[in-house]
């Protein structure tokens, strides 16, 4: 075991799912005891296919899974010591989680200004103007966007949706699939940005990435859910060095990347099902 | 190439000061994959919705198989044979997925209001289970049997990207339109989805317009590559030279050494 | 809509054909087929007061379907439909006495006069939207109403018109028990048409619509088209709802078809299920028999000692008012998706049992 | 053509527009916080109307203090309502919550009838000079009094929704309850104070009109009256409820004009401002300032 | 023992209720009094109050009920909704039925009159139908502006919702002024929900109008007095049976200055020899005796008793059936129940004349400072005219 994974081990996780199983419409079950510890100031990724349940997973640690018919029919999730699967979704946000959606989801009939300022909605400090030029910083494009919400091209609204997360200053921030839609060098940035607010704010992440290089080079420690089952967990180093890992979610893995034009569609088994 | 199935001439698009896009001209060979990539908010959805209707250009025509359509209703663009896939989702959502996939049915179909409710003393009942054949054929090809009977709205993200997929085939187009079809989808499911993409492409003969962020995709299915910056046509041309253009490397990949670039896949 | 994502077991789909049947399994199907047999039997057993409520269902019944497909499929909210149901009514009663029209003539052709009119005031449709559609939709109600008010040619202004009964190869149906066939045939005939219209092209296309019309326009749809036809079928079924209404009371009077009929179709629909054709049954029963039963319990409490203090008595009437205002409230928050959707639930849990998950 | 009559007949639109006005801005509140268009409405006039008319006679109340209360009551009422019937309807298909406040006015409808009888009854005195003349046309004192507070109330509004965290949290309420909960608004706080704010301003609304014509159960017509005036200024703009309210009032007026003086078709006065309805909707689909909803794909 | 059934329809919890209620007491104390004192000369006159709230389906659903279960032979009906919807059943399932819907069109039970759209065999009411109300006004508007010794044409104005009932008596009203010579001025129409009608004041101030006919009731009429005051119009409102009572003018306040209205009956306070029995009756309800019964509900008494004495003959003459009691119906002249001579008005129907009272009472309203005062100005007899029967 890398020391990383030993220390790991060692901390107390801030964020503590344990084993919890979701239901939606009291018929279909999605999660099947999925246990996730995030520790205090770490990025930890949740891997999967399309399915698996991670966006779900989020929803039930946010606590938007009931506005979805769905429940938490066991286990149960603790933030900072206490019990939240039973919470609010509004009180959690107070109590610092705070869940980028997935899809954007931002408010389109609203300017870019007021989608920030309804970030720090449960924020009353009077920093907001600053934090709102923090975002501009960040992301320079939506500066020019005057217009409302709902005209953005999706990446821009991507953007909108990260950048309405950091307003609220959460201690934890819920990523969902934050790569999607946008370019190349966007996603660099995106991620230059995740590191560095982790690193500089301190805030712990979630990460739902369907990008798994940039995750898990990211990421200090990752878990692998296919079909409401965590199959796989370990740290940084142990998931890169996978061999799964490396051919189902990095590509190519010590072998040459094989060009998606010449795909065998025949579907390989994976060792760990 | 000479034929070319799409031919888009000098469209330029604004909404009030933001202009989407200025004097864009491309031609789409048929039976190609075409690919459009560019920065965000570089006006590649835009394009796309004057393709199929959505936007009028204020300047420019939009040529389709040989016919000039800058000024028809998105649907009779699909009855011609256009159809597409969305960058946000945009399926029915209480649908289950194989009423949407019917749906793209719509235009190949002559039961009405009239017909289709004396089912079985029309020939109404004759031509859904011809057309229900067909789409049952779309549906085994993109592996989507299970959630066949399964609401829409209720599947996630990578599924209905598929579930898009499958209704716009069902339009039985000549051309197809893919806004980032791989968005949202782990590496698996790329190679499944360029498997398809491939295949729609080289058994059904249908040419394909997609906008994708994804370079190692681009750069492997696509016959040709256009770039999109802040609503100007960068380049277009082969991949390799699309890729090898400094400008985009720059402002499009943020590339220094090359190798990070499978990473990017 | 959602049909289930599981069949019971023991229910293999052979054919396409028979997936495609408008009942989900063979049982329900040979369940309904044995319920309209049975029923046809009720005038032998049941009396008037049991089959006048029947016949009051299905022409509310068949008028509240319509509704649903504007409504349920094709997501547009009209406050009109009492309006087109009475013109239906009169059209009917109209054609019959100044054409000379045999009645079971005039019935289908009021139904085509009321779509036509619902098209008319269908047309803001093309270009409006939603609660802004709804209330374009109350303005045909009071545009409606009031012309019942003024033309006499048409409505009989105060005096009212009569209907005459229905009489087909010299057979006249004018009392309940023979009404009652009328009514039941409308009543399957309207059904199956509308089951079978929401599993062909243009029941889909309305459905297209009401989820997301910008690309059900793109997948070739028709937009104002199909938002147009809905209103044209929706007060199509109105106005056959009327009709048999006129020919059963044979007299038609313009009191009644009010804003508060509306708001009676409306909730039948929402309490059924929206986008749902038995559930548009079940809350047209739903509604009918509740003033009802409360009357009943009214009789009850009548029936007891102090069933003759005038003041319980008056205070009753209220109450009973209360108590439906009341009903439909409750309801809905136990059950705001509608009849249809419990029906649904409960169907599906017997599925799983006693494998649930 | 008699322009006395056409001037006292502006006027009066005018000072009945807006008191549609007002009664629509409570509209418009609950419908840009919650989506809900309130069928209840005409019941909120009518429970207000009553209960200050029950605290004049019964306990000899000063009117002031009696309006005050009674504004006090229906704050309370529309927060308890909310709280009960609403509360556990968030998050379920707005249509299905239109129909319960349809069931709400059904129910109040009767209560009121239940409680205070069917018969109509004036007001008590409130005024010594019970109306002034404003052009020749002689005006209940009650409506100049409904149009001071109408032009507050609107201020008041104009600046919540513009200037307050709220406003924008009603807002993205009304956009995507889903969303707003994940930005941690409490949908049941501003679920409350959209229809406690909404009750009371009814109230006030109920009060004028039951000053004016008395009180019956049918005070409630008034909710239904004020659609138009809403839809034509946009269901969600409190300026366009002021702005259509005063419209629908001229409107109607002015048909009554035409009608009397000329046509004489009759029933204008009710259904003309229907006609214009629907031929402004077809050319503002959204009404006069409505806001567009997003077609983007 | 043996008993006969009575179906009784009633709104006292819809829109009609305000005088619903009243007419509705009147005909349930009655019928209970009856049977508390010997019932159908014997036969016990078994009952039901069905409050349908004004709402068609219902009210088709207990007659219904009634007919097939209780064996109904007689109904007492109250509105033009449940009224006109029950019609054909009632002619067909030959049961008569005494409703407070004063149409004219109903009092053409054989259809002489050519323009009668459907002839009502079995339809009746007590009091004179709006129609022939209405004319009973204008004679008496007339005498009136002569007795003003006003000359030239006085201006006659119809003022009522686009309703059947205020509708009703519009056309043949309008026709007997014009002969009266009235200059009849378009309609007025006021929605029947109370509102602000100021606008229509003004219009009727500006045409000018010396009487005006007022068909709603309750809530409208008393805004419109109310707008109308404030405007400052002066015309003589004279409106139907419905319209004017001491609730409204106690609601009404200022602004009932001698308003017209016309009853079918004396008032409580009235000392006639019939007011003994209504007195009687009126206990049941309630015992005190103190409550102030509306005119409505003296006319919902008459409404029982002619159907009471009705009933007695058709015992008399071959049973307690609906076809006997319609005859019942025929058989007297100048008919006035026993017991409440000076209450109901001689009433005559026959086979083919519906009209059983051509005869109307004129009242007048005064509110002065608190107090409502009501005294009878004059009685009016119309003639029987044909073209007037079932118009
Ligand atoms: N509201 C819902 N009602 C019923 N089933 C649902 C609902 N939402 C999600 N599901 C089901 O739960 C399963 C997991 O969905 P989820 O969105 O969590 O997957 P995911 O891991 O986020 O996939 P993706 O990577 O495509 O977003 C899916 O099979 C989906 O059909
Ligand atoms: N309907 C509209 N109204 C106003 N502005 C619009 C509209 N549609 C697009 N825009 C603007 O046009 C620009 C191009 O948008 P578009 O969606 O085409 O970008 P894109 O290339 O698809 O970006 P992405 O890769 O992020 O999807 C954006 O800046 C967007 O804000
Ligand atoms: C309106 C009510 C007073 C009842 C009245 N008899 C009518 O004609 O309906
Ligand atoms: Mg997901
Ligand atoms: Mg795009």
């Amino acid at each position: 075991m890398t020391e990383a994974a030993v220390q790991i081990q060692t901390e107390a996780p801030v964020l503590a799912v344990n084993n919890i199983e979701v239901v939606y419409d009291e018929v279909i079950q999605v999660l099947r005891g999925v246990s996730i510890e995030v520790p205090q100031g770490k990025i930890v990724t949740l891997l999967g296919p399309n399915g698996a349940g991670k966006s779900t997973t989020l929803k039930a640690i946010s606590g938007l899974l009931k506005t979805e018919d769905g429940e938490v029919t066991r286990g149960d999730i603790h933030f900072m010591g206490q019990r939240i699967d039973t919470a609010h979704a509004e009180e959690i946000v107070r109590g610092g989680i705070f869940q980028v959606m997935e899809g954007r989801r931002i408010v389109e009939d609203m300017t870019v200004i007021e989608n920030l300022k309804l970030g720090a909605y449960t924020r009353s400090d009077n920093e907001v103007a600053a934090d709102i030029e923090m975002v501009f910083d960040y992301f320079p494009r939506l500066k020019e966007r005057t217009g409302l919400a709902g005209y953005l091209s999706g990446g821009e609204q991507q953007m909108l949706a990260i950048g309405r997360a950091l307003m609220a200053r959460p201690r934890m921030i819920l990523l969902d699939e934050p790569s999607m839609g946008l370019s190349p060098l966007l996603v660099k940035e995106v991620f230059a940005i995740i590191e560095k607010i982790n690193r500089e704010q301190g805030i712990t992440m979630l990460l739902v990435e369907q990008n798994a290089n940039y995750a898990l080079k990211a990421a200090h420690y990752g878990y692998i859910m296919e079909s409401g089952k965590i199959v796989l967990d370990g740290t940084r180093e142990q998931l890169l060095n996978n061999e799964d890992v490396k051919e189902f979610y990095l590509g190519g893995g010590n072998e040459e990347r094989k060009s998606f034009k010449n795909l065998k569609s025949y579907k390989r088994r994976k060792r760990w099902l | 190439m000479t034929d070319s199935i799409l031919k888009v001439e000098h469209v330029s698009l604004a909404f009030g000061g933001v202009k989407a896009l200025t004097d864009v001209s491309f031609e789409v060979p048929r039976g190609s994959v075409f690919s459009i990539i560019g920065p965000n908010g570089a006006g590649k959805t835009s394009m796309l919705n004057c393709i199929s209707g959505r936007y009028r250009p204020q300047k420019g025509a939009i040529h389709f198989d040989g016919r000039e359509v800058t000024h028809l209703r998105p649907n009779d663009r699909a009855d011609l044979g256009i159809g597409r896939t969305f960058q946000n989702l945009a399926l029915f959502g209480h649908m289950t997925v194989l009423e949407n996939i019917m749906v793209g049915r719509h235009h190949l179909m002559n039961n009405n209001w009239v017909t289709g409710p004396l089912y079985w003393l029309s020939p109404a009942e004759k031509e859904e289970l011809t057309h229900r054949r067909e789409v049952e054929q779309i549906i085994d090809f993109l592996d989507i049997t299970h959630v066949r009977k399964s609401v829409a709205g209720t599947l996630s993200y990578g599924l209905r990207k598929r579930v898009e997929l499958a209704r716009a085939m069902a339009l039985k187009p000549k051309l197809i339109l893919l806004d980032e079809p791989m968005a949202g989808m782990n590496l698996e499911e790329k190679e499944d989805m360029a498997r398809y993409i491939l295949d729609l492409n080289e058994e059904f003969g249908i040419t394909v317009v997609m906008i994708e962020h994804d370079m190692g995709v681009v750069m492997d299915i696509s016959h040709e590559v256009m770039v999109l910056d802040f609503g100007k046509k960068l380049i277009s041309g082969l991949p390799e030279q699309v890729m090898a253009d400094e400008h985009v490397k720059r402002a499009y990949l943020g590339l220094e050494e090359d190798d990070e670039m499978q990473e990017a896949g | 809509m959602s049909s289930p994502a599981m069949r019971p077991c023991g229910d293999f789909r052979t054919s396409y054909k028979q997936d495609n049947t408008i009942f989900e399994t063979r049982t329900i199907h040979w369940v309904t087929v044995a319920a309209i047999a049975l029923a046809c039997l009720a005038p032998l057993v049941l009396d008037a007061y049991y089959l006048t409520l029947f016949i009051q269902i299905s022409y509310l019944g068949i008028a509240a379907l319509g509704l649903n497909i504007l409504v349920g499929y094709t997501g547009q909210i009209s406050l009109g439909h009492g309006a087109f149901f009475g013109f239906g009514a009169f059209a009917s009663a109209w054609l019959n006495t100044s054409f000379g029209i045999p009645v079971f003539l005039c019935i289908p052709l009021a139904g085509y006069l009321t779509m036509g009119v619902g098209m008319l005031f269908g047309m803001p449709a093309a270009r409006i939207k939603g609660l802004y559609l709804a209330i374009a939709t109350l303005a045909a109600q009071f545009i409606i109403e009031d012309f019942f008010g003024r033309a006499e040619w048409f409505s009989g202004g105060s005096a009212g018109s009569m209907a005459e009964p229905v009489n087909l190869f010299g057979m006249v149906f004018d009392t309940d028990e023979s009404f009652f066939y009328i009514a039941l045939f409308a009543l399957v005939f309207m059904y199956l048409w509308g089951c079978n219209l929401m599993r062909s092209r243009d029941g889909r296309a309305f459905v297209a619509v009401r989820d997301h019309y910008l690309s059900a326009e793109i997948m070739g749809v028709k937009l104002n088209k199909y938002r147009l036809l809905s209103f044209g079928i929706s007060s199509f079924y109105a106005g056959i709802g009327g009709a048999l209404y006129a020919h059963y009371l044979g007299y038609v009077s313009a009191e009644g078809f009010t804003i508060f009929m509306s708001v009676q179709f409306l909730a039948m629909v929402i309490i059924g299920g929206l986008g749902s054709v038995k559930g548009t049954l079940m809350g047209c029963v739903f509604m009918v028999l509740l003033p009802e039963a409360l009357e009943g319990g009214v009789g009850l409490m009548k029936m007891t000692e102090w069933g003759n203090i005038p003041m319980v008595v008056d205070g009753l009437a209220y109450i009973k008012e209360m108590a439906i205002g009341l009903v439909i409230i409750l309801f809905l928050i136990f059950e705001p998706q509608g009849l249809a959707h419990r029906w649904q639930q409960i169907k599906n849990y017997w599925k799983f049992y006693p494998f649930a998950y | 053509m008699n322009f006395e009559l056409l001037l006292q007949l502006v006027v009066n639109g005018l000072i009945v527009g807006l008191l549609y006005g007002v009664v629509g801005m409570c509209f418009v509140l609950v419908y840009k916080s919650t989506q809900i268009v309130n069928f209840a409405q005409g019941e909120f006039l009518l429970v207000g109307a009553w209960t200050c008319w029950a605290l004049l006679v019964y306990l000899q109340l000063p009117f002031l203090v009696g309006f005050l209360l009674s504004l006090a009551f229906m704050a309370v009422f529309g927060v308890a309502l909310q709280m009960i019937v609403l509360r556990p309807m968030i998050g379920e298909p707005i249509i299905s919550v239109i129909m319960v406040t349809i069931g709400l006015s059904i129910f109040f409808q009767s209560l009121t009838k239940w409680i205070f009888g069917v018969a109509p009854e004036s007001y008590p005195q409130v005024f010594d000079t019970q109306s002034i003349s404003l052009f020749g046309l002689n005006i209940e004192l009650a409506y100049l009094m409904s149009t001071g507070i109408a032009i507050l109330i609107m201020v008041g509004f104009y600046l919540f929704f513009t200037h307050s965290k709220h406003g924008l949290a009603m807002r993205a309420t009304a956009f995507d309850q889903q969303v707003a909960q994940s930005l941690g608004i409490s949908v049941k706080q501003v679920f409350a104070m959209s229809w406690g704010i909404a009750a009371t301003v009814s109230a006030t609304a109920g009060v004028v009109i039951g000053m004016v014509n008395g009180v019956s159960d049918s005070l409630s017509v008034m909710g239904i009256k004020v659609f138009p005036a809403v839809i034509l200024g946009g269901l969600d703009s409190i300026v366009g409820a002021i702005v259509g309210g005063i419209t629908i009032g001229v409107l109607e007026n002015l048909a009554e004009f035409a009608d009397s003086q000329y046509l004489h078709i009759g029933n204008m006065y009710d259904i003309a401002p229907f006609y214009v309805l629907l031929v402004i909707l077809w050319f503002k689909p959204y009404g006069l300032f409505g806001t567009k909803d997003i077609e983007r794909i | 023992e043996d008993s006969v059934f009575v179906g009784h329809l009633a709104d006292m919890s819809g829109p009609t209720a305000f005088v619903g209620k009243v007419y509705a007491d009147g005909v349930r104390d009655a019928m209970t009094y009856i049977n508390e004192h010997g019932g159908i000369s014997g036969t016990k006159l078994e009952f039901e109050t069905i409050d349908y709230a004004y709402k068609v389906p219902q009210a088709i659903a207990s007659y219904k009920k009634w007919k097939s279960r209780k064996g109904m032979v007689a109904m007492q009906g109250w509105g033009t909704a449940d009224t006109e919807a029950l019609i054909s059943f009632v002619a067909k399932d030959e049961i008569p039925v005494y409703s407070a819907s004063y149409s004219g069109h109903l009092t053409d039970p054989q259809g002489k009159n050519p323009n009668t759209s459907k002839p009502a065999p079995y339809n009746f009411f007590y009091g004179a139908s709006y129609s022939d109300a209405c004319r009973g006004l204008v004679q008496w508007a007339a005498q009136d502006w002569k007795a003003k010794g006003n000359g030239g044409k006085p201006k006659f104005t119809h003022i009522g919702a686009n309703h059947p009932y205020p509708n009703a008596p519009k056309e043949a009203c309008a026709a007997y002024a014009t002969e009266l010579g009235f200059e009849v001025m378009p309609p007025v129409v006021i929605s029947m929900k109370p509102g602000d009608f100021k606008a229509q004041c003004l219009s009727l101030k500006s045409s000018g109008t010396n009487y005006g006919y007022i068909g709603n009731l309750g809530g409208s009429v008393l805004s419109l007095v109310k707008s109308c005051n404030t405007v400052g119009t002066d015309i003589q409102f004279m409106s139907n049976i419905w319209g004017g009572d001491k609730k409204v003018f106690e609601a009404a306040g200022e602004g009932i200055k001698d308003y017209i209205f016309p009853t079918m009956t004396p008032f409580w306070t009235d000392d006639v020899p019939g007011m003994k029995l209504v007195r009687a009756i009126s206990r049941v309800s309630d015992p005190s005796g103190k409550e102030e019964r509306l005119h409505h509900y003296i006319r919902g008494v008459c409404s029982a008793y002619y159907m009471k004495e009705a009933m007695e003959w058709a015992k008399a003459n071959g049973g307690i059936t609906g076809e006997n009691i319609k005859k019942g119906m025929y058989a007297r002249d100048n008919w006035v129940p026993k017991g409440l001579e000076g209450v109901c008005l001689a009433a005559n129907w026959s086979e083919e004349d519906h009209r059983g009272i051509n005869q109307v009472n004129i009242y007048k309203g005064n509110y002065n400072d608190g107090n409502v005062q009501v005294e009878r100005v004059s009685q009016m007899t119309l003639e029987r005219r044909d073209d007037w029967l079932g118009f």
